[in-house]
């Protein structure tokens, strides 16, 4: 095995082992569950960056491992997986620490923390899958590993919400195994691989190709809650808040959407999807699906729902710009915003966390004021909500600029239309929300009231969303600069040659 | 024991089920009974090849030859299906024949006690001469174990008498035998069950009379239809193995 | 003209079917274990059949060797299935095979 | 060593616990002691005789050195060595898990002389079970597979009644009599293939064995008497009772090993010896009622509200996908489908032992398996619970189980056969699967507000290791399959034939 290949199996590893561990640690001893927590994170970031740069300078990453006769593990690092690999490392390590401060006393942390590192550990897999077989592999596994953080409070709510996450993910999971498998007979074991299935496939098996790519895309939809099929999403908000902030901005629900970008990329290739016709289908879901969630979430009063249904929504910018794949920018801004939304999400989520953690509160109409309680978690939120909706620098705005100039290019009027709509829709459940934390007036005292010193909460709570607010800022303001998401995606889609 | 089923479950009119299944079988058996008629009438099976081998095999009958030699493994398996049976029947409960008698006859009594003696003779004798003419171990066994019936059931509980380990031993004599000349022949003459050739007949002798006696004593047991007292380290007399099971 | 071979392998097989017959319609388990002693002596009168029809007045001792282990074999299950009829009238008073008492509901 | 040739080796797995049994019998008190000695030298056999196969290829044996027809042949090649190692893995861990299982049960204070008389006869009778499987998996004759069979339905029949309940003793003879429904039908039609052919021994027939009426007559006997020995639905009927009423390491051994014996037989019958004799017709009936058993058995354990009857239930539906290869196996390559099925019987035989152990511990710690009640389970049986969910995941087929690489090697073949709705029976019975899997799982690991232990429990490693052990190594089972996939293939051209008989 080449060093290249080492490293990618170190990436895996730095996380696999911890999570092992932590599950045999007893209860106690939370020093070294930290300990093991934070190293593994920190390592597995090292890692990561030490990949892109390999990758950035042309090496090659791969591991191939026989699983059966013709079947292979295939782990690959090309461009696309480097950049959701660094997305979910960055990420994790802050979440890692944030549920170290939210899961201060409550019990079963070995548990929670030994799945918590093994879906980490899959949602990287996912990343570095190098065919469908892997792929499917790691994908079926995150189900597993996410299930257990659902149920984690092991109420009937939460076991309720769980249910139905398997009920939809392992239906889809089914109908994605039996797409998978019926493509491998017809066209062979493929690599991903930027040109996609052979052409003359095409015409032999006209039919059989359309179905299976619609077989596929239910497959991941169902993870990336395209509607009808988001279902479960909202109503798994009972899981602790850093599960959902993983959740919603790293592990599940990316992952679905990193999955249709696989696969209409890599999988058929974008030739072949043109040519089977097949992307204005994807498109036309993927704007019913950026409406409807804005939508619902208007309708919303708890804030971690509204938020559920915000990520509805802002997950399909993602499919709306693979479903544009024909035009460059469109693509540009429909990779990026995997980045983006991830960070922007992320934030919301800590800081919906910190108001229950801190002050108990969960609903919308119990927010009155609460910037003058904490200051600095409402400025992380303002700007994450900005952020969502569009405005200027923050990386928002980087996603729907270039949506819209890659509709406009297609000559698809109706994507810019979708989007204004849309950036409104948010205006108009995000604005609300910011408009009474900062100058509402408190109505009534908090639900309750954890005191932490001077600082308005603890502090590993504190410091993970200013910093993901800070990236959103920067990064929106440098978009340009050499190392970032936007100049790598430039990268990745200049190799597929649009 | 078992009684009849009472009168209610005894059926009145024809249920059409069993109609069914009684032309169905029917159908079934015409079938096959048309495939035996269509088969070649005369096929030789495996009498050419027995005589071809039987100077080699230690005796001169060719069904023992089969049994012990030939086939011997097949035999060693069910001695092992008698040795289960003991298990499984001890498994499950106490001996219920214990102590229980009735009213024997004088006749039977004084039959018994002149019979039981000549049958074992006559098993003995079943079992030496299994090597040239018919008979054998599980001839001979049956006998023995008939012979050991009809002593239980005229008031001669020899069986209850014979304390546990004895018992034991005697059951499983006949496995133990027939499995060590096996492995004794696989150090011996480097083959599982491959008897040396001057030994053949001793060995045969030795396993048949070993088998005979665990087999009679099998027989016997089972019909007595489970454990003796002693069995268990622990048990109860007369703990009957019933009540409500608490798995 | 019907040979003897031919008319043991008949009988034998007529034995078997008419076994079944009971073991199927019969619900009481003292014939259900007769009934398969019936058809095993079919199945073992079929067997022993084969032995002689060589045609050349040769017998074959195989047959006989496997009808001995094949009563063996029977007389074992026979026994353990007689105790476990009487075991299972003693425990739950039940001689029938039915439905009812294949599920123990209580789950204690 | 020994002086023997390396080939007696064949043997061991068989002499080794037939010779234990018999010791066990003798002496009351060494079986917990000197048990796990005995398994593990079956096992170490068992090692040594794949690592034979892979330096020498398969070979046979001939006992009491008479070579067929005259004597009995013992084989072993890559499936049967599977299949033995199968039966190794499963029970040394059964054989563990039984110790753990009977002293916890002997140091609870209720009903001393039960407990003591449930062990003193569960090992030789285990024992020989043991032995009667692998002699089942070596033999290459057919009237010696008769007795091996009977010897294992004896065996299994005496420990299935050996918990005592009387429901336990009603499924035992139900148990018993099909079974020997199912032994008389398979011995009829060896009479009808000794008829035809004057021959016993397997490899013989596989040469000259065509499409006589005899030989198609015979099948079909044998046939009818190993699906009823299987528990093909719908002759299922008497598996869940008896497999949920017996002790748990004996549903263990009941679930995990004993039905794959004859459904291995049935597989060798009609894919090496009688290849020439099979139509296509009887192999799609074959793979109707498999998919019936897969849906009817995974409806029939959701519905369950005991836990041991819900995994007996998945027992008859699991069984389904091992005859949903029989289709498949007429068209696809062989080599494909025989490897789903051994996967498939492995994964099954770790995961469904696991589970009953899993079942039998949650029994004994809270005394009863009412699904409804197993509320926080996790709390204190921690290492159990995982193992049930792990096993789970395996019946699931989701990867890395073994169980995926069975369902996928089973899809794969049925989309290369374009016979994909065998395919879709999979995908539905592994999502049916999933809810009543789930049912369970999602008990085990609620803890409610406020849940406190009750009282504490005495730990028993033994309880709770090996059931984890078993469920662990068929998770992993998927990622080393390249390896028996790979013993597989030196099976003998039997495995790599093509089937002749079906379309081309």
């Amino acid at each position: 095995m080449s060093r290249e290949g080492v490293l990618l199996i170190c990436i895996l590893l730095s996380s696999a082992l911890p999570g092992i561990i932590i599950f045999g640690l007893r209860e106690e001893s939370t020093r070294l569950r930290t300990g093991l927590n934070l190293l593994g994170a920190s390592l597995k970031l090292t890692l990561v960056v030490a990949m892109d740069i390999g990758i950035a300078q042309g090496r090659v990453f791969e591991v191939r491992l026989l699983l059966m006769p013709g079947v292979e593990i295939f782990l690959n690092g090309d461009p696309l997986s480097a950049l959701f690999a660094t997305l979910s490392s960055v990420l994790w390590f802050l979440t890692t620490l944030y549920a170290v401060g939210y899961l201060e006393e409550s019990p079963n942390r070995s548990h929670f923390f030994g799945y918590f590192s093994l879906c980490v550990t899959v949602t990287i897999g996912i990343a570095l899958a190098g065919n469908l077989i892997t792929f499917l592999l790691f994908y079926e596994m995150l189900t597993l590993t996410t299930y257990p953080l659902i149920i984690h409070r092991g109420t009937e709510k939460a076991l309720l919400a769980g249910r139905n996450y398997l009920v939809y993910t392992l239906a889809g999971g089914g109908l994605f195994l039996f797409g998978v498998v019926w493509l491998q007979s017809i066209a062979g074991a493929l690599d991903f691989s930027s040109t996609g299935l052979p052409v003359d496939l095409l015409g032999k098996y006209h039919t059989e190709l359309v179905l299976i790519f619609a077989l596929l895309i239910i497959g991941v939809g169902v993870k990336a809650a395209i509607v009808p099929l988001h279902g479960w999403l909202p109503q798994a908000m009972v899981a602790p808040a850093p599960v959902s902030a993983l959740l919603h901005a790293v592990a599940v629900v990316k992952a679905g959407a990193f999955g249709i970008t696989r696969i209409v990329l890599d999988v058929f290739g974008i030739e072949n999807v043109l040519r089977l016709q097949l992307l204005p289908s994807l498109t036309i879901a993927a704007s019913l699906t950026i409406i409807y969630g804005s939508v619902r979430a208007l309708q919303q009063d708890d804030l971690k729902r509204r938020l559920a249904f915000s990520t509805v929504s802002q997950i399909s910018y993602i499919a709306l710009g693979v479903g544009l794949a024909d035009q460059s920018l469109a693509l540009i801004g429909g990779l990026v915003h995997i980045v983006h939304q991830g960070l922007m999400k992320i934030t919301l989520f800590f800081c919906a966390g910190n108001l229950a953690e801190t002050l108990g509160i969960h609903r919308i109409s119990q927010m009155n004021g609460v910037a003058r309680r904490m200051p600095l978690t409402m400025a992380a939120f303002t700007v994450g909500a900005l952020g969502m909706i569009g405005i200027p620098p923050t990386v928002g705005f980087v996603s729907k600029w270039y949506l819209g100039l890659g509709g406009l290019a297609s000559g698809n009027w109706w994507v810019l239309a979708v989007l204004v709509v849309s950036t409104l829709l948010n205006a108009g459940y995000f604005l609300p929300i910011v408009t009474a934390a900062w100058f509402g007036k408190q109505a009534g005292p908090w639900p309750q009231d954890r005191k932490f010193g001077s600082l308005e909460t603890n502090w590993m709570l504190l410091l993970p969303p200013l910093v993901t607010a800070f990236i959103i800022m920067a990064v929106g303001a440098v978009a340009n600069a050499r190392f970032s998401p936007l100049a790598w995606v430039r990268f990745i889609v200049r190799e597929y040659g649009i | 024991m078992l009684t009849t089923a009472p009168a209610k479950y005894r059926r009145k009119r024809i249920d059409p089920l069993v109609v069914l299944v009684f032309f169905l079988l029917a159908g079934v058996t015409a079938m096959l009974g048309r495939t035996i008629c269509i088969m070649p009438q005369q096929m030789p099976g495996l009498e050419n090849e027995v005589a071809r081998h039987l100077h080699n095999s230690g005796v001169a009958s060719p069904v023992t030859a089969v049994l012990l030699n030939f086939r011997g493994y097949d035999t060693l398996l069910e001695v092992m299906v008698l040795f289960l049976a003991v298990l499984g029947v001890w498994s499950l409960t106490r001996a219920t024949f214990v102590g229980y008698m009735g009213d024997v006859s004088p006749v039977q009594l004084a039959m018994v006690r002149l019979l039981a003696p000549f049958m074992f003779l006559v098993a003995a004798y079943l079992v030496w001469q299994g090597s040239h003419l018919a008979g054998g171990a599980f001839q001979g066994g049956a006998v023995l174990g008939g012979a050991g019936v009809l002593m239980l059931i005229t008031d001669l509980p020899w069986l209850p008498m014979v304390p546990a380990r004895p018992l034991r031993c005697g059951l499983a004599l006949g496995p133990v035998v027939f499995l060590s000349v096996a492995l004794g022949c696989l150090i011996w003459s480097g083959g599982f069950l491959v008897y040396p050739l001057q030994a053949a007949a001793f060995l045969l002798v030795l396993i048949e009379a070993a088998c005979a006696l665990s087999i009679g004593l099998t027989l016997a047991a089972l019909f007595v239809g489970g454990r003796p007292y002693g069995e268990l380290m622990e048990e109860q007399p007369y703990e009957g193995g019933s009540g409500q099971g608490d798995e | 003209m019907m040979s003897t071979n031919l008319l043991y392998s008949l009988t034998g097989l007529v034995l078997f079917a008419l076994g079944l017959y009971a073991l199927i319609v019969c619900s009481h388990l003292l014939r259900k274990i007769l009934a398969s002693n019936i058809m095993s002596s079919g199945v073992f009168l079929m067997l022993v059949s084969t032995a002689y029809r060589a045609g050349n007045g040769k017998i074959d001792p195989v047959p006989h060797a496997m009808v001995l282990t094949g009563i063996v074999v029977s007389v074992s299950a026979t026994a353990l299935a007689l105790v476990l009829a009487c075991r299972v009238q003693e425990t739950s008073n039940v001689t029938l095979v039915r439905e009812e008492y294949q599920h123990d509901t209580s789950g204690a | 060593m020994l002086i023997f040739d390396a080939d007696a080796w064949i043997i061991c797995p068989i002499v080794f616990p037939l010779a234990a049994s018999i010791f066990f019998f003798l002496s009351r008190r060494t079986g917990p002691v000197a048990a796990p000695v005995a398994a593990l030298a079956t096992g170490v056999s068992i090692i040594i005789l794949l690592r034979q196969l892979l330096l020498f290829g398969p070979r046979h044996y001939y006992i009491g050195g008479w070579q067929a027809p005259l004597g009995i042949t013992l084989r072993f090649d890559g499936p049967a060595v599977l299949m033995l190692a199968m039966t190794g893995l499963t029970g040394i861990g059964i054989t563990l898990y039984a110790r753990g299982y009977f002293s916890f049960r002997i140091a609870a204070p209720k009903r001393v002389g039960r407990h003591e008389r449930q062990e003193r006869f569960f090992w030789p009778l285990w024992m020989m079970l043991w032995a009667a499987m692998n002699g089942l998996f070596l033999s290459s004759d057919i009237f010696n597979l008769y007795v091996t069979m009977e010897l294992v339905s004896i065996a299994a029949v005496a420990l299935a009644a050996l918990s005592g309940k009387p429901a336990s003793q009603i499924a035992a003879i139900r148990y018993l009599l099909v079974s020997f429904l199912g032994s008389l039908s398979y011995l009829l039609g060896v009479v009808f293939l000794y008829k035809t052919y004057g021959i016993l021994d397997l490899d013989m027939l596989q040469d000259i064995a065509g499409a006589a009426p005899g030989t198609r007559v015979a099948l079909a006997l044998i046939t009818i008497g190993l699906l009823l020995k299987t528990a093909l639905f719908p002759m299922h009927f008497w598996l869940p009772p008896a497999h949920a009423n017996a002790l748990a390491p004996v549903s263990a051994i009941l679930s995990g090993l004993v039905v794959k014996g004859s459904f291995y037989l049935l597989f060798r019958f009609w894919f090496e010896v009688f290849s020439g004799a099979i139509s296509i017709g009887a192999l799609n009936m074959l793979g109707i009622l498999g998919a019936g058993a897969i849906l009817w058995g995974a409806l029939q354990a959701m519905r369950q509200q005991r836990l041991k009857l819900l995994v007996a239930y998945s027992t008859v539906s699991q069984l389904g996908y091992l005859f949903i290869a029989f289709p498949l196996a007429s068209l696809e390559g062989n080599m494909k489908v025989w490897g789903a099925v051994i996967f498939m019987a492995m994964a099954h035989a770790c995961a469904k032992s696991a589970m009953f152990m899993a079942a039998g511990t949650i029994y004994l710690h809270i005394g009863h398996d009412r699904i409804n009640e197993l509320v926080g389970i996790r709390a204190y049986l921690p290492v159990t619970a995982l193992a049930y969910a792990i096993a789970g995941v395996n019946l699931m087929g989701l990867p890395p189980s073994g169980g995926f690489i069975a369902k996928w090697l089973l899809l794969s073949a049925s989309f290369n056969s374009m016979q994909w709705w065998w395919g879709v029976v999979v995908m539905v019975g592994s999502l049916l699967a999933s809810v009543y899997v789930y049912r369970v799982v999602c008990q085990l690991f609620i803890i409610p507000e406020g849940y406190t232990i009750k009282k504490q429990y005495p730990r028993s490693h033994l309880l709770e290791w090996p059931a984890f052990t078993l469920a662990l190594i068929s998770l992993l089972l998927g990622l080393f399959a390249p390896y028996p996939l790979h013993i597989l293939t030196i099976g003998s051209s039997n495995v790599a034939t093509i089937i002749p008989g079906g379309p081309p």
